[in-house]
């Protein structure tokens, strides 16, 4: 196992320690159910919280993301898996500003069951929340069944829009609205060369052999639909950025943003022989380019791959895109 | 015949060291239809209930509360958080009592099916623990003798497995496999198999 | 192999294409020579230019760092080579603004050679240059050896800390003193779990077994004093510090910065559980920490590993650390 | 005996052949003491050669020069630099002459070996290519016959490797091996000892 670590059972424990440690200024650890982190400096009174939720083992997806302009709140689960809802309720509690928490995550059954459950905690408490689901994986599911869709990167794009537009303070209901068109704007696809291994586990999630990959993969090793001998850059990107426009067909003159995102051990120089492919195959489609992301931002640890992530921006969006953002994994403005 | 808090210090006893046995198998089969994760789910939560086993209160709703607890707190998986739901309905049942019937033990799985179901919003034939609770339900109905019931319920778990297995997955990841889950066991059923059969001692 | 990409060959040149096209607002393509990177909008006149070159697959060292406050051009090798003399001289060209250009990179036989040579160059076209060499890496040879040391990631603070110099005015004499101060004031330890493969090479560059590790390894697999079985994370970091501690001692009071680096798979979780063991010894030292950085700084592209980087800091030093720096991989103030 | 540009192209066949041959060996024996791009350095540096062997000027000074060039703009690490120095101090030499004579190749090869050794600032004895064009630079003194020449520079870099051998390495990545790398032949004597016997055509 090429991993770091001392115990196994502390792996997270021992990461949150570290991160608050690393970036002060950035994230504090908050209540007694553990592994909740929020924002260093609050938001101001009466801003719209948004909380997140999920496993550990995708930095900096979730709690990454906790900053202004952004998220509130995180629940920090175990390797892939979710935190309880007891962890969720403490993060709802302390990003609620007065004015109403949205709960954005990514569609996954244990996180449902979990920030449902929580929803049922912090009801008596008189705290107005709302969800929105992140279900962005077009490998995960036909459009027909869209909202069982597996949500991945494009959950980047859906903290940006939602966090600039609570930070403008924005009510609970538009906030929710923005989000809820963020996560509908954004489409996925990821490609897998390799498996992660999860700490508790001891052994990677799948096997594969040194020259194969898997299109489609999901962002805890879950099946994709093909798995093949690998190709080449030129040949996966065609094939990514086919999945996406036709699942989102793309008309000349739309305005996108894109992520090309490593899914932990594939290095920026390969994310940049891809990105070359996926500008050609944006500017043939007649699209503009706003702010495109090229990096890791949603991970699987130490796992071969790549996502990209296309998102449609109107006028509202893109502003919303634009707007600062400021965490020790993105600064915008 | 009763049950009363020594048979469920046996039984955590029983589960657990099968959960530690089936550790490596447990997660393959998530992994093969899942995140891999199913294995660690289960010796977490048993490891954190058989550590606290020997402060359990007599009161068997409290115990089983406390022993939900411990799911909830080690693990967040949607079998963590499903064997919590369960726990807890039967929890709500027990409450008060230092022993109960045996007899009841049909009710009390099919409660803790019905609430899971409610929790995880799938469907019964769904490919998920739900059937294999559902069997054992079935199979442990009109039941008391202790004998009779181990038998029964380790039988219902090993057929539900058999009637599924080539059925295709519904929910949660597996779902995504379609029809290539077909011929695979589902991995919450396999687990639900070795805890029945571990707490009946079968 | 684990790598996605195209034609070998083209490995570096597409991998620059698609790095220009994410980022423009950062980069540009200069010169005939081909690779050389500068900066998106030039430095003003009178400027000291700050130079690097080096082989690629260390991103975002070497190309990466070419931005405000930081470099002015950088010539990009093949994967682990040095670029040419002439790629070299066409970025010291560019560098240029008419007060002199320093030529800061690690110490390496090929780049000394070539930077050498295009040093000759550009004498003819009487342009002052000056020199200095990063050799931070303790394992590479003893203290009374040290200017046969590797340089490794001390490079990003003397990027940096030489970048602030140069863009607060200073001139060539005092650049050059500020970055020979910087490059003095590093120390680097790496420790490799898995090795990379050079693309063109198309095999790992070394053999090393699943629950193995090499405590000293260089960023190109270079040997280092230990290969044996993988420690445990508390284990690891300790060793590393020791070495780091050993070579520069430090005293309570004392203030530094520290690097946490992934050499490329290593995932940010393992870093942090890294730097709560970091930290602990820093303070227990009684040092203070300033601005520690933790992340993907300098790398071998899939390489699993870490590095730390311990850079003393006096007031001068200090303040050149918080100056404000902007390029696609760094930002501060 | 006089070598014409014929010659040369042969010789370059011969060294393409072989650098591909062995790009694996090479790139192993790099890997082993340095960073592992030796065999995609030479086999780059020779294809880049041999791309253009066709369009080599009649000059052999500047077919040298246009050799030299190509190894700076295909490689820069310090192999290909360092070819890059050798050549261009034999084509400096050879400049203005459309052949020359065999006599001449000691003194060819220990000028760049001086020149080589200016730029990169290693002593000689301390394991590097430098070596073994000192042993085929005294080894081919005198002799002019092109078999005695031939395998007098063969036997020379063999020679090199086995006298060289457990010297410890002192320059360059391999330097840091020290006293580890006893008993390992320098994967740029290596290199020359291909380089060498395929242009004798040994
Ligand atoms: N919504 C659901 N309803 C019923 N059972 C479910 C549901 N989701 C998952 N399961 C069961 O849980 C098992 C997977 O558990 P687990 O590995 O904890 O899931 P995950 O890691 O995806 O959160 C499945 O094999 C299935 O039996
Ligand atoms: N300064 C030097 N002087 C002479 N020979 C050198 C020098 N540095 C390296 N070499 C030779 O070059 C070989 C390594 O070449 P190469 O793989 O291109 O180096 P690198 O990849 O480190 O730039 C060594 O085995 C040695 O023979
Ligand atoms: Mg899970
Ligand atoms: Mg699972
Ligand atoms: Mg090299
Ligand atoms: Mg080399």
């Amino acid at each position: 196992m090429k991993k770091i670590l001392n115990n196994p059972e502390n792996y997270v424990d021992e990461m949150l320690e570290g991160f608050v440690a690393a970036h002060p200024e950035f994230y504090r650890m908050h209540g007694d159910s553990g592994k909740v982190v929020t924002r260093a400096k609050q938001a101001k009174s009466g801003k719209v919280g948004i909380v997140t939720g999920g496993g550990s083992g995708h930095l900096p997806v979730f709690t990454g993301y906790v900053g202004e302009g952004l998220l509130d709140a995180c629940a920090v689960g175990e390797v892939f898996a979710s935190p309880s809802a007891e962890q969720m309720a403490d993060a709802i509690r302390v990003a609620d500003q007065g004015a109403g928490v949205l709960r954005l995550y990514g569609n996954y059954g244990g996180d449902v069951m979990n920030f449902d459950m929580a929803g049922e905690l912090v009801e008596f408490e008189d705290i107005n929340c709302t969800t929105v689901l992140l279900a962005d994986d077009v490998a995960s599911a036909p459009p027909e069944e869209h909202e069982k869709r597996r949500g991945v990167a494009g959950m980047v794009y859906a903290f940006k829009l939602a966090g600039a537009a609570a930070e403008e303070g924005r009510d609970l209901e538009v906030v929710t609205a923005v989000a809820q068109k963020a996560a509908d704007a954004c489409r996925s696809i990821g490609a897998a060369l390799s498996s992660c291994t999860v700490p508790q586990a001891g052994k990677p999630t799948f096997d594969i052999a040194d020259d194969e990959m898997e299109m489609g993969m999901g962002i805890h090793g879950e099946p994709g639909v093909w798995r093949g001998k690998l190709r080449t850059a030129d040949e996966i990107a065609d094939e990514m950025m086919d999945r996406l426009l036709a699942d989102m067909p793309l008309a000349s003159g739309d305005r996108v943003s894109i992520l090309v995102n490593s899914l932990g051990a594939t290095p920026p120089e390969e994310l940049y022989i891809l990105y070359r492919i996926v500008k050609q195959r944006l500017d043939k489609a007649g699209a503009t380019i706003v702010m495109p992301l090229v990096g890791r931002y949603a991970t699987s640890m130490e796992m071969s791959g790549v996502s990209f992530t296309l998102c449609k921006l109107d006028d509202e969006l893109e502003a919303l895109l634009k707007a600062p953002c400021d965490c020790a994994f993105w600064r915008v403005g | 015949m009763t049950l009363a808090k020594a048979d469920l210090i046996e039984a955590i006893d029983r589960v657990t060291a099968a959960m530690e046995r089936d550790f490596d198998e447990l997660n393959a089969a998530d992994g093969a239809l899942g995140d891999g994760d199913l294995g660690v789910t289960l010796t977490r939560g048993m490891r954190a209930i058989s550590d606290m086993k020997d402060d359990l209160p007599d009161d068997f709703g409290m115990a089983l509360f406390q022993c939900a607890q411990a799911f909830t707190k080690s693990s967040g998986s949607s079998y963590g958080t499903l064997m919590a739901t369960g726990l807890m309905t039967a929890a709500k049942t027990l409450k008060g009592q230092t022993e109960f019937d045996a007899a009841q033990i049909s009710n009390l799985v099919a409660a803790a099916r019905d609430k899971m179901q409610e929790r995880g919003k799938a469907e019964l034939g769904g490919k998920t623990v739900l059937d294999s609770l559902d069997a054992v339900a079935q199979a442990t109905a009109g039941l008391d003798a202790p004998d009779a019931l181990a038998d029964a319920a380790a039988q219902a778990v090993d057929q539900a497995l058999d009637d599924i297995r080539d059925k295709p997955a519904t929910i949660g990841r597996a779902r995504i496999f379609g029809e290539k889950s077909i011929g695979m066991d589902d991995p919450g059923m396999l687990a639900m198999q070795r805890i029945v059969k571990a707490a009946a001692a079968r």
